[in-house]
């Protein structure tokens, strides 16, 4: 394993210490409790919103809190998601009087561990409502399962809740936007490599020279199937039919289009990923109104892709294009 | 079994489970995101912090500290499933001093009860229940017919290990490995591994007590 | 070699193509010319700054054009500058009577190729001027070789070249700050592995899975030497000490501090980089006014980093701090 | 030398250039960013599609066209370098119909100082200098022996070979070898092959004619 760090035990801490100091604007980094906090967090008056998982995913979830998306975000050890305490923690510094929204990725221990810290702070009487964001086609979905995993869409439910909470809107107009956009949204994704976790030191999987994984998730795990490595035009093909099918797109409807690389393949070839998307999509006459195109949330170094399609109305778009202003997104100041 | 023995049962696991922890990520690493062994190891390295203190705890506060601890430090879905399934072991003895082999019994039962309440999975799914049902299963029969608390203890972890076994064939339904259907068959469910290990770990505690 | 590509000779023209999909807002791609230019470009009366050089060090150029940095981008084969037609056709689109000025790393190709298209656009009567940004302390500098390597700190000097020109600044006043920057500026990287040309199918060089390379350019090359690899502390003391003290930094002073990711290293050990570069500058008493964080001027899918510093003063920061809105950069707007 | 013989030369440079792209690159990679192949090669496929169209032209025009193709289609170092070289190659021989000894070595000095006045690198800077020079050297004693066109490029061509050579042990103080130091001894600078190619090309071609 090669990798620009220190000691893997140290990689999560260090990592953070490094955001805190390079965004000191924005964050503070509460090392004890391993919690990214917004400046000035809590907002009176406003919903708090926060979101965790394990760690290896940067820039989620740290790198969108901020103004106009996360309050604050709970780290986890890599690919481990947080314990309830680092969520407890989050919830009381985030709680401005209205509530607090938790945005939780289907895995088991993602949905357990914030079921817990839920109970604790209820405890403490904190209103808190939980939202679990799961649109990763490649998993059937179904009752008597785990269900699908949260992927790519919890960073645009993110940035769309975010951008209603800043209003001052209600809990349950955000709870209510947060199930919306997971509800519009459908993720794919697509593995060249397998990323290596520090503390292992060797690759999660092995995988030929000539092939690729489809369906991954985003902690290394192997892909629903391994096929021959493909033309970008077919591996687009085989993430966005998928989507396109499951979330029943209609000609003539709008989408905001997201094309993520998974950390350790570069923007030339994501925009290639999205120049294909757009024909298919063109094809089926359903228009890009908005679009995102980057490393955003990621599985350590893995090289590979992701595709996520949210079906927009304008309520969604108007809060995608409210101002943010955080590590990893920013605009409109 | 006295707080003595229990100490000797949590400190043996805490062992095994490091001698095992690489092992343990091997498991989870097919069908898993390879950390179930960092993830129980840095687990019971914070307990192994705490025993030196626990001496003097009764059985039933030993149990609370050991789950909590998993909850705070743990993570992952073996966090709350381990910590949950201790703290239900230690509400069942609470008071206690010495525990017979129907306490035992009582206690794997809570045990299990509470990763069962956790997370919801069936006997089947390819997850530590698997591990866990048929060793109290074992537990209870042992107990019926008369059994020691040592023979009962050594038959609950002879269940667990045909029970982790049992899990190769398994199609996973529940936890991370449920994402890769199909390919889920033929590897064995590390949380079922470790739940054998606890186990054994208590039935060779057991053995020399 | 695995990358998300259809046929290697199409990789830049569809990669291009997907840029201007996701941001037609604010630049047009001319594949004819093989262009990125500013849409709205020629803005009447400002001074119009483009830049080149070849692909493969995606954002870099044509992620920088916009409102705010450079007006066009000339992106030539990977790893190969662009020719004088390209540069010709962008200095034509962007002259809007107050001049051009060419930001130019130096590099042999990129060097000469300018130096043709000025010449023709001069004759064409067109003002203009050109900028060679050299600040890779990797490379002795000497009268009688090439000279340094232009790496890290062009991003920094678009950036602020386009701060200054947005405010209708004069072509010897954008000259004077861009070179300014450049003198400022410092830069080193070193790589984890070799990045491969898509046309080549391997990597560039071999690597052992516990070596690194110290010393590295954009483009692929080895670098000044191999060693065994080392803790983040380490390496980055390696990258910041020579350019702290080619750059003479001394206590009290202000930098804007630039760590780069060479494209397949993630956000996550970026920031360890920033932790320890930090920890460097605060022990000499150089306070990090101002930081960027990112893959922003990469070479394909190497795995590595770059940090650049540069020495700021009320000017720099003014202009640095200035809006920018551009595909990959985007503040103040 | 007509200009058939000219564009028979130009075409074998074509294919040679083709043949041995990969062999240009490799040379590229351990000194350079890999693509001396793909450069000339992108630059001379330009040019065959233009071949048919040059029958007519005569040798200047035949050179310039060349010339021009290369700096529009190579890019990198080598293009403006060769697009100067046959610019000026051409500009000497305007007018021409056919070329005696005399008049190759003259093309040939012009070609050289093209790149000379470009690239501003001197002999010993490990580039396409060091099989230059030393074939308009030879070239020039050639002739001042009395040798034929085609014993002019012979002997060009051989010192061309024995110059890309002695480029392996040199330290490139020029081009992008320059930046590895020491590193940049003991390779053979790509450049200064496929000056060597070119310059085969002419000696076969005028052998042939
Ligand atoms: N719903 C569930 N019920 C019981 N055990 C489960 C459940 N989901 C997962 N597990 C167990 O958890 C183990 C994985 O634990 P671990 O790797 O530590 O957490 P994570 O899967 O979050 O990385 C699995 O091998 C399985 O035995
Ligand atoms: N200043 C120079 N003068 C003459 N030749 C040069 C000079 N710089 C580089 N070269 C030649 O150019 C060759 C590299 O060409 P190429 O790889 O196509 O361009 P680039 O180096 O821009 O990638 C070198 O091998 C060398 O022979
Ligand atoms: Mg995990
Ligand atoms: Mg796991
Ligand atoms: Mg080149
Ligand atoms: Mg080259």
């Amino acid at each position: 394993m090669k990798k620009l760090i220190n000691k893997p035990e140290d990689v999560v801490k260090e990592s953070l210490a490094g955001m805190a100091l390079a965004h000191a604007d924005l964050i503070t980094v509460d090392q004890e409790s391993q919690i990214v906090v917004r400046k000035g967090a809590p907002v009176q008056g406003k919903v708090g919103v926060i979101s965790g998982g394990g760690s290896g995913h940067e820039p989620m979830h740290g790198g969108f809190v901020g103004i106009g998306m996360l309050d604050a975000a709970c780290p986890g050890a890599i690919f481990t998601s947080p314990v309830p305490d680092q969520m407890l923690a989050a919830t009381k510094a985030v709680n401005g009087g209205a509530g607090v929204l938790h945005i939780v990725k289907n895995y088991t221990g993602d949905v357990l561990n914030f079921e817990m810290a839920a109970e604790l702070a209820e405890a403490d009487g904190i209103k808190v409502a939980a939202v679990v964001t799961n649109d990763d086609v490649a998993v059937q979905d179904s009752l008597y399962t785990t269900g699908r995993r949260g992927v790519g869409v919890t960073v645009l439910v993110e940035k769309i809740v975010g951008g209603l909470a800043e209003t001052g809107a209600p809990l349950d107009a955000v709870v209510a936007i947060a199930k919306k956009v997971n509800a519009q949204g459908r993720s794919m994704g697509m593995a060249l490599t397998s990323g290596t976790v520090p503390a292992n030191g060797k690759p999660n999987f092995d995988i030929g020279d000539d092939e690729i994984e489809i369906g991954i998730g985003i902690h290394g795990e192997p892909g629903r199937r391994r096929i021959k490595i493909a033309p970008a035009s077919q591996i687009t093909e085989m993430l966005a039919n998928p989507i396109i099918e499951d979330l029943g797109l209609k000609s003539g409807e709008q989408v905001l289009a997201f094309v993520n690389g998974m950390g350790g393949t570069p923007l030339i070839e994501l925009y290639i990923v999205f120049e294909e998307l757009s024909r298919i999509l063109k094809g089926k006459n359903v228009t890009i109104a908005r679009s995102l195109v980057g490393s955003y949330i990621t599985s350590l170094d893995m090289a590979g892709a992701s595709i996520t399609l949210v079906r927009l109305d304008d309520e969604l778009t108007k809060y995608w294009d409210a101002p943010v202003h955080t590590p990893a997104l920013r605009w409109g100041r | 079994m006295n707080n003595e023995d229990t100490l000797r049962w949590l400190t043996r696991v805490a062992d095994v489970l490091h001698e095992n922890a690489q092992y343990l990520t091997q498991l989870d690493s097919p069908i898993g995101d390879a950390d179930h062994g960092t993830n129980m190891d840095r687990g019971f390295a914070a307990m192994r912090v705490k025993f030196p203190t626990m001496t003097t705890m009764d059985i039933a506060t030993q149990l609370k500290t050991v789950g909590s601890t998993l909850v705070s430090t743990v993570g992952g879905s073996s966090g709350p499933l381990y910590g949950t399934a201790f703290l239900r072991a230690a509400a069942v003895v609470t008071g206690k001093t010495t525990l017979e082999a129907a306490d035992l019994v009582a206690l794997l039962d809570a045990f299990v009860g509470g990763v069962v309440a956790r997370g919801k999975a069936q006997m089947g799914e390819k997850t530590m229940v698997d591990a866990l049902i048929p060793a109290v299963t074992a537990a209870k029969e042992a107990l019926a017919q008369g059994a020691t608390l040592a023979d009962v203890a050594a038959r609950a972890a002879t269940a667990a290990e045909e029970g982790a076994k049992a899990t190769i064939p398994m199609l996973a339904t529940k936890g991370r490995a449920s994402y890769l259907g199909e390919r889920s068959i033929g590897h064995q469910d590390p949380g079922a591994t470790s739940s054998m290990f606890i186990l054994q770990a208590l039935a060779e505690g057991t053995r020399t007590a």
